[in-house]
């Protein structure tokens, strides 16, 4: 772990003294031993600051959208998902490649405070560190190991790129894939998709009555990255006013709609949202179609190809009666 | 709010009986923006017109709406009429409430509330039309034509008369086409290659047209007037350019194959020219049977040529050119007939297609223009001609009417009489169809001067019998049982599409039927135009014809091409595509779905706050761009618009409607 | 391979030596035939009325039998059966409203599923007559035979594509693999007047006259077959011929079967082993 | 529109390409191919023209029936829109039935110009199916 | 045999089209089925007539021929006809519009000829009486 941070912060530090970069994104710890939001470090000095533990979840790469345009060269940390967000950027032409100096971070799942708190109810937590294996959890009063496994974040459980795809330097050995991922992947959506259709329904009207269209969805979503989104548009008015179901619906289904085939799982859209809709649900249920009806394809892979929707097939099947 | 104009057209009953226009006009009146509403007896009458013109200039009105027949039918002529007046015609809208309304509902009430909401529907879309103004564009002043037969012999020899430079890309190794294979030509009796050849050598004469032969269209891009075409001519293996035609060659190349020119009746050499008269006469070599392109050995061609033309190391050339129009002459294939096994074709070589019986008649044909048959070479006494083979069957064949076979099988039977003295033709039909000049009067020939004997029956079953056949019918007049016993069995079988069409028409991006025939623009008034603006249609390639018809299709196209490319400029459709660089993210996501490469990346220099930063954004090209619009849903933010069809008007029209 | 196997009525009594050839050369070639048990008759004729069900249920019952028995293909021998099975199956699977009103007599739902195969089929698909030929140790060398195929396997076309209605060549391909000679005759697919000759004979009689004789004048010396009733008129109506023509029409019928049965040399009481 | 299942009338929008499916609909006019009044025709120059906004606005705006309406694949007049269509409403259509709306509210046809009798053919069929599965309430806003 | 208005179109023709499931205005008499017809020469009315006959309404006559007993469902014409005709189903069901009748069978076990009583497959006397009996 310390071991951890003493690479990121030497890399970073490195990277900004001979001036490759001027800007560097990763993680420092904030008030609370759950938060570690995304860091901006400009100096050498700074890079003290940076810290890889059990909750630097936060996507970084969505900041290199700002940062790309006001800097020559922005070093960034990424783990398995952010890198792909990366490959995101790259394909949508937001980015390009030698605009940032990317260090990879093999990621062996993020941790869930809910699950911590869970566990221990009753103490203060101070602090929770990764051992090996298992978490080391400092309380008010001692402190307590269990398995990492046990606590980790519902979305790196079904993570299938663990490690980077696209880094300039890879910082530490690279991870196993957890086993059982793509048993996992498609999981929830077929239990939804099993249940008879008015059972459908009242399942995601149930989820998306708790919406309160905040669109932090959206704003954390490296794939959610148009200068202006249609959403924000008067003329025409994509989007009502209203907040009904009706136009709830209209949200949802657009927004998984604009990342349909450019989704690469890395789930921060369910983990930020405030109303705790399972909006992977969703995503991943097309990604499957996409699977289905277009032939596999994982986004945020291969920044050369055409995403599904940008492109076809002449013999492609339909998902409706063609006769 | 747009000053609205509204006008509901009566079009006689047409509308007026299913649609209560009062009423209609009565809720025009209060629909949003409307300032004036009347009807109209016939709009697009002179009289209709004027009213539109009339009422533009006394309640100056912004925007005009039409609601009457389909827009496809008189949309150009109303926005004549509101450019007339002086508004720009792209603020002219139409509600189709006679083909979508008024002629396909019944019940007077729904179909008025349906008007309504259709008039409501293009007014809401009106208040959204902007100005649009075509851009002029260069025309390339060069035809191409596709298929060397009459058809595009016709239209070449036209649009060079015209004064245009022609292409003309022919299949085989020799122009000519299907007219090529005839003997002698209904109703005339004169005789086709005497009126065929003579063409085929002015063609090859002018110094307007370029013949590419044994060559086929490989792609096509670009738009009416700057089509760019990639036409791909094979290795003939012989230097057009030092062969003098002796076809000494021909005579002493040691490989015989089945000679496609005369069905296979007689063999034709590895090297070869189709016929005698072809254009231009210099031999091919068919690599596919070749022996030293298949067995490594012979070169017995390059011995024998005095010339040295032989070159075995040739390889198909690939040519790109631009060219501001295309005919599309492609012709037709005889059907083939392995769905009619009940007539022993192939079973007995007595029983031949009228295309084969054709090369019997012809005089360069295998048997010199004797009538004889295949199996005993003698010439047949009684002759069964069997009608309709393919056609007018629905369950095995083309459910159409082939159209020539009639009229050839009165010739055929004509001729037999003719060549062979006391020979008995029978023909078997289900209707004798003889519009045309002169075409009754020659099949009534056919029976009263020379006794063909006229069957009102299709025939069941041909039983071969020894050196016999046996043919089984009903007369249906006289409802008397038919067992003929006869020599020679002739088959009019059914005119098929080309194949390979539907492959040319995905190339053109034109449309065909059902049966892969071309379709023309409108069956009625645009017979020879297809919907691909700048591509015509001339010959079989649309559908069944004989030879005048073919001809003056292929004239006409020809002068269709000669009127567009005699005009200095195009004017653009200027429905297309643009680009608001203020949404635009530059994630280029429009370029990936455009098929005609007219989005383009743009580097902007935009100022934000002190420094200047520059950006990508998307570029459309005005002249390259159709208007299909796949680019607009591409785009996420929206940032990419298709005039004429933009998101504010159809959302307006989504609206309007759903009222 | 195993499967269902479908007598029908004839087959156990008159025609029960196309039953007995066609078992024992199947067992020969390893086919495993298991007879459908308690089945019943499958109705002779497939019902050409489309405005009543009950003549479907018949032929629909011994279908789903077959199905229950479990081997998803059914083997039928006379041509008749095939025939009704053939055309009832495609109706089950096509006319959903057929289906739904016959399973509506059904304890177990069928749909059409179980594929339905003629043995000549088995031949050319499963066995193949390459192999067939292999097998086939005693060859019918030299034996002129002319293939009846009569109307029930073919027609109608689009219902039952057995082989090209007109210009069929199963029989041939089978012939030849037993190493005889097929001889080709304009009236291989003639009718033969079928069950017209329970009531009409003159009718039956005139129909297999011309068949006969034109067999008979393209060089036959026997007559292969693959229905009963096609048999039974033609070996009939032959006789009389015989007798009235003074031996110009006399052809021997046998069942495909038996020729299979004695070129794989299984024994069989055929025409072949007479001689 | 009434909201009883026996008065229900479904509203039906139809997207119709221009050179094909609207060329259609007017043959089925030519041809007095009936069908019923409830369907009503926007016409767009390309089945790839039609954003899954504007469907998701009709039914909001209450209508009971979306249809987009095409030229068969292969027969585009600008080769490829009907393809891009094909793909995002296969997503589309399967996303509405993963939501628990009813798929059958939303058809993609392909009609050609020479098809009238196809045209009315499908608008006869999908409004009878729409009128059977009853007035969509589960898209449609307050208004 | 006269055509009239009224015997055109009668319910009697809607009926032959409703039990055949086939439409009689589609045939354009070409011949081709009797042309092909195996058993042709013992018809009275030959299989294109019989078609034209119910084009017309002449129903009564038709019910009357003898062609009705003598098509064998051979299926040849209609595996030919170029309109998709399905004469057999047609014949069938002006066979059915007797069988239905009271005593309308044709054939009885009685009459039986000694040789098919002897010799003739259970197929063909099965086919047989439900071809002419109900």
């Amino acid at each position: 772990m310390s071991t951890a941070n003493g690479k990121i912060r030497s890399s970073a530090a490195e990277a900004l003294a001979e001036g490759r970069v001027t800007l560097v994104l990763g993680w420092r710890k904030k008030d609370f031993w759950w938060q570690s939001p995304v860091a901006f470090v400009e100096s050498a000095a700074e890079a003290e600051q940076l810290t890889f533990d059990p909750f630097s979840v936060y996507n970084p790469v969505k900041y290199l959208l700002e940062a790309a345009g006001c800097h020559e060269k922005v070093g960034v940390f990424v783990k398995g998902c952010d890198s792909r967000g990366i490959n995101r950027l790259l394909q949508d032409k937001r980015l390009e490649r030698e605009q940032v100096l990317i260090f990879g971070l093999p990621c062996s799942g993020m941790v869930d405070p809910v699950k911590i708190r869970a566990a221990f109810p009753a103490p203060k937590i101070c602090e929770v560190a990764r051992d090996g294996e298992e978490l080391l959890v400092r309380l008010s009063d001692g402190q307590e190991r269990v398995q990492t496994a046990d606590f980790l974040l519902e979305k790196c459980l079904t993570c299938r790129h663990p490690n980077p795809v696209v880094y300039d330097r890879l910082l530490w050995e690279r991870v196993p894939v957890r086993s059982g991922v793509d048993a996992l992947r498609f999981a929830r959506v077929s239990s939804v998709a099993q249940q008879q259709i008015q059972e459908r329904y009242a399942y995601w009207t149930r989820q998306f009555s708790r919406c309160i269209r905040c669109f932090a969805c959206r704003n954390t979503c490296p794939a959610c990255n148009c200068r202006s989104c249609i959403f924000d548009q008067a003329e025409p008015r994509w989007l009502g006013k209203a907040s009904d179901m009706s136009d709830t619906l209209n949200y949802q289904i657009t927004r998984a709609f604009h990342v349909a085939g450019r989704c690469f799982e890395c789930g921060e859209c369910e983990r930020i949202c405030p109303a705790g809709i399972p909006l992977q649900e969703l995503n991943r249920r097309l990604i499957m179609d996409i699977d289905k009806y277009f032939g596999p394809y994982e986004a945020g892979l291969a920044p050369g190809d055409l995403p599904p929707l940008g492109t076809y097939r002449g013999e492609d099947p339909a998902g409706f009666d063609e006769s | 709010m747009r000053r609205t104009g509204v006008f509901i057209c009566w079009c006689g009953s047409n509308i007026a009986a299913t649609v209560d226009i009062d009423l209609a006009v009565a809720a025009a009146k209060k629909m949003p923006g409307v300032v004036f509403a009347d009807q109209n007896k016939y709009t697009c009458s002179e009289i209709g017109q004027e009213m539109i013109r009339e009422a533009i200039r006394t309640h100056r009105l912004e925007r005009v709406v039409v609601a009457a027949c389909s827009p496809r039918m008189h949309e150009n002529t109303f926005r004549k009429t509101v450019a007339a007046a002086g508004l720009n015609p792209y603020f002219l809208e139409i509600a189709n409430i006679r083909e979508q309304c008024s002629w396909v509902h019944k019940d007077k009430e729904t179909a008025t509330d349906k008007a309504i909401a259709l008039i409501r529907t293009a007014v809401a879309k009106a208040a959204r039309n902007e100005a649009l103004f075509a851009s002029e564009l260069p025309i390339e002043r060069r035809a191409l034509v596709i298929g060397g037969g009459i058809a595009g012999i016709q239209a070449a020899l036209d649009i060079a008369e015209n004064g245009f430079v022609v292409d003309l890309v022919e299949k085989e190794p020799s122009i000519g086409g299907r007219m090529a294979q005839l003997d002698k030509t209904f109703p005339t009796l004169d005789c086709s290659a005497c009126i065929l050849t003579p063409k085929m050598v002015e063609v090859a004469q002018s110094e307007k047209i370029t013949i590419f032969s044994y060559a086929e269209v490989e792609k096509v891009e670009g738009y009416v007037g700057n089509f760019t075409v990639t036409v791909r001519s094979r290795a003939r293996s012989v230097d057009m350019g030092k062969c003098t035609g002796c076809g000494d060659c021909m005579l002493k190349c040691p490989v015989k194959v089945d000679s496609e020119f005369d069905l296979g009746l007689i063999k034709r050499r590895a090297i070869y020219t189709p016929f005698p008269q072809a254009v231009p006469n210099k031999p091919a070599i068919d690599r596919e049977n070749c022996r030293w392109f298949t067995a490594g050995k012979c070169r017995v061609c390059e011995k024998v040529c005095p010339a040295g033309a032989i070159d075995y190391s040739q390889e198909d050339e690939l040519r790109t050119e631009k060219y501001g129009a295309i005919v599309v002459a492609t012709g037709f294939d005889p059907k083939k007939l392995d769905n009619y096994g009940e007539y022993a074709y192939g079973k007995h070589p007595d029983v031949l297609t009228s295309l084969e019986f054709e090369r019997l008649l012809n005089a360069s044909g295998p048997t010199g223009g004797k009538i004889l048959r295949p199996s005993n070479g003698r010439p047949p006494k009684n002759v069964a001609f069997i009608q309709c083979v393919g056609s007018r069957d629905k369950a095995k064949g083309n459910p159409y009417c082939a159209k020539v076979c009639c009229m050839y099988t009165a010739k055929h039977a004509i001729l037999l009489c003719e060549k062979v003295p006391g020979a008995r033709p029978f023909v078997f039909y289900i209707d004798v169809r003889t519009p045309g000049k002169d075409y009754e009067e020659f099949y009534n020939r056919a029976y009263e001067e020379f006794g063909a004997t006229y069957i009102k029956g299709n025939v069941s079953k041909v039983f071969p019998d020894g050196e016999k056949l046996l043919v089984r019918s009903v007369d249906a007049l006289s409802g008397a049982l038919v067992e003929l016993e006869v020599d020679m069995v002739v088959l009019a079988n059914s005119v098929d599409a080309r194949a390979g069409a539907k492959e040319l028409a995905q190339k053109l991006s034109i449309t065909t039927n059902a049966y892969n025939f071309f379709n023309e623009a409108h069956p009625k008034l645009r017979p020879v135009e297809t919907h691909t603006a700048g591509i015509f249609l001339a010959g079989t390639c649309q559908g069944p014809k004989d030879i005048p018809e073919t001809v003056a299709q292929a004239s006409a196209a020809a002068v269709k091409v000669a009127a567009l490319l005699g005009k200095d400029s195009l004017l653009s459709n200027p429905t297309v595509a643009e680009v608001n660089e203020k949404l635009c993210t530059g994630d280029m996501s429009c370029l990936a779905v455009c098929p005609y490469g007219a989005i383009s990346e743009k580097m902007l220099e935009e100022r934000r706050g002190r420094e200047t930063v520059r950006r990508k954004v998307a570029e459309v090209n005005m002249a390259l761009c159709q208007g299909c619009g796949a680019c607009t849903v591409a785009c996420r933010p929206g940032a990419i618009n298709l005039k004429g069809f933009t998101n504010e008007q159809i959302m307006a029209e989504v609206e309007a409607i759903c009222l | 391979m195993r499967y269902s196997y479908y007598p029908g009525c004839t087959l156990k009594t008159k025609a029960n030596n196309f039953e007995k050839t066609a078992l024992r050369t199947a067992g020969a070639l390893g086919l495993e035939m298991v007879e459908v048990p308690e089945w019943q008759c499958c109705g002779a004729l497939y019902p050409l009325n489309t405005d009543e069900l009950f003549p479907l249920l018949a032929p629909v019952r011994a279908l789903a039998q077959a199905k229950e028995a479990g081997h998803g293909t059914l083997v039928t021998l006379c041509a008749g059966c095939y025939n009704v099975f053939k055309r009832t199956n495609r109706e089950m699977s096509r006319n959903g409203e057929v289906r739904r009103k016959v399973n509506g007599y059904l304890q177990e739902e069928y749909t059409g599923e179980v594929n339905v195969l003629h043995y000549l089929e088995v031949l050319k698909k499963e066995v193949g007559f390459a192999s067939l030929a292999e097998k086939a140790q005693k060859k019918l060398t030299g034996r002129k035979v002319a293939p009846y195929y009569g109307c029930l396997l073919l027609k109608p076309r689009d219902e039952m594509d057995f082989d090209d209605v007109e210009n069929p060549t199963i029989f041939e391909d089978f012939l030849r693999a037993l190493g005889a000679e097929p001889v080709d005759y304009p009236y291989k697919t003639e009718c033969c007047g079928s069950y017209l000759s329970m009531a009409d004979e003159e009718v039956a009689a005139t129909a297999v006259g011309r068949i006969l004789l034109s067999a008979r004048k393209s060089g036959a010396e026997l007559l292969v077959v693959a229905c009963p009733l096609c048999r039974y008129n033609l070996e009939e109506y032959g006789r009389e011929l015989t007798e009235r023509t003074g031996g110009e029409a006399s052809l021997p019928v046998l069942y495909f079967t038996e020729l299979l049965a004695e070129a794989l040399a299984v024994g069989s009481e055929t025409y072949g082993e007479e001689k | 529109m009434p909201v009883t299942r026996e008065g229900f009338e479904p509203l039906i929008v139809a997207f119709c390409c221009n050179w094909c499916s609207y060329a259609g609909a007017d043959l089925a006019g030519t041809s007095r191919q009936t069908y019923p009044s409830n369907v009503r025709v926007i016409r767009v120059p390309c089945s790839g023209r039609v954003n899954p906004g504007f469907i998701i606005r009709a039914f909001q705006r209450g209508a009971d029936g979306v249809l987009v309406a095409g030229c068969h694949p292969g027969d585009c007049h600008y080769h490829s829109g009907n393809y891009h269509a094909r793909r995002r409403f296969t997503i589309l259509k399967q996303m509405l039935d993963y939501l628990g709306i009813e798929p059958e509210r939303f058809q993609v046809r392909w009609i050609s110009g020479s098809e009238g009798a196809k045209f009315s053919a499908v608008m006869n069929e999908l409004t009878e199916n729409v009128r059977k599965l009853g007035p969509n309430r589960k898209l449609r806003d307050a208004r | 045999m006269k055509v009239t208005a009224d015997k055109v179109n009668s319910s009697l023709v809607k009926e032959v089209e409703e039990i055949s499931g086939q439409k009689v205005s589609a045939c354009f008499q070409c011949g081709k089925c009797t042309g092909g017809c195996p058993v042709v020469s013992s018809m009275d009315i030959f299989p294109h007539l019989v078609l034209r006959f119910a084009q017309l309404g002449l129903l009564e006559e038709l019910l009357h021929s003898k062609t009705l007993w003598i098509c064998a469902s051979c299926q040849t014409c209609d595996s030919r006809c170029p309109r998709d005709v399905d004469i057999p189903k047609v014949i069938e069901a002006l066979r059915l519009l007797l069988l239905r009748r009271k005593g309308g069978n044709r054939l009885h076990p009685a009459n039986l000829s000694d040789r098919v009583r002897a010799d003739a497959p259970q197929q063909g006397l099965v086919s047989a009486f439900r071809k002419y009996a109900k």
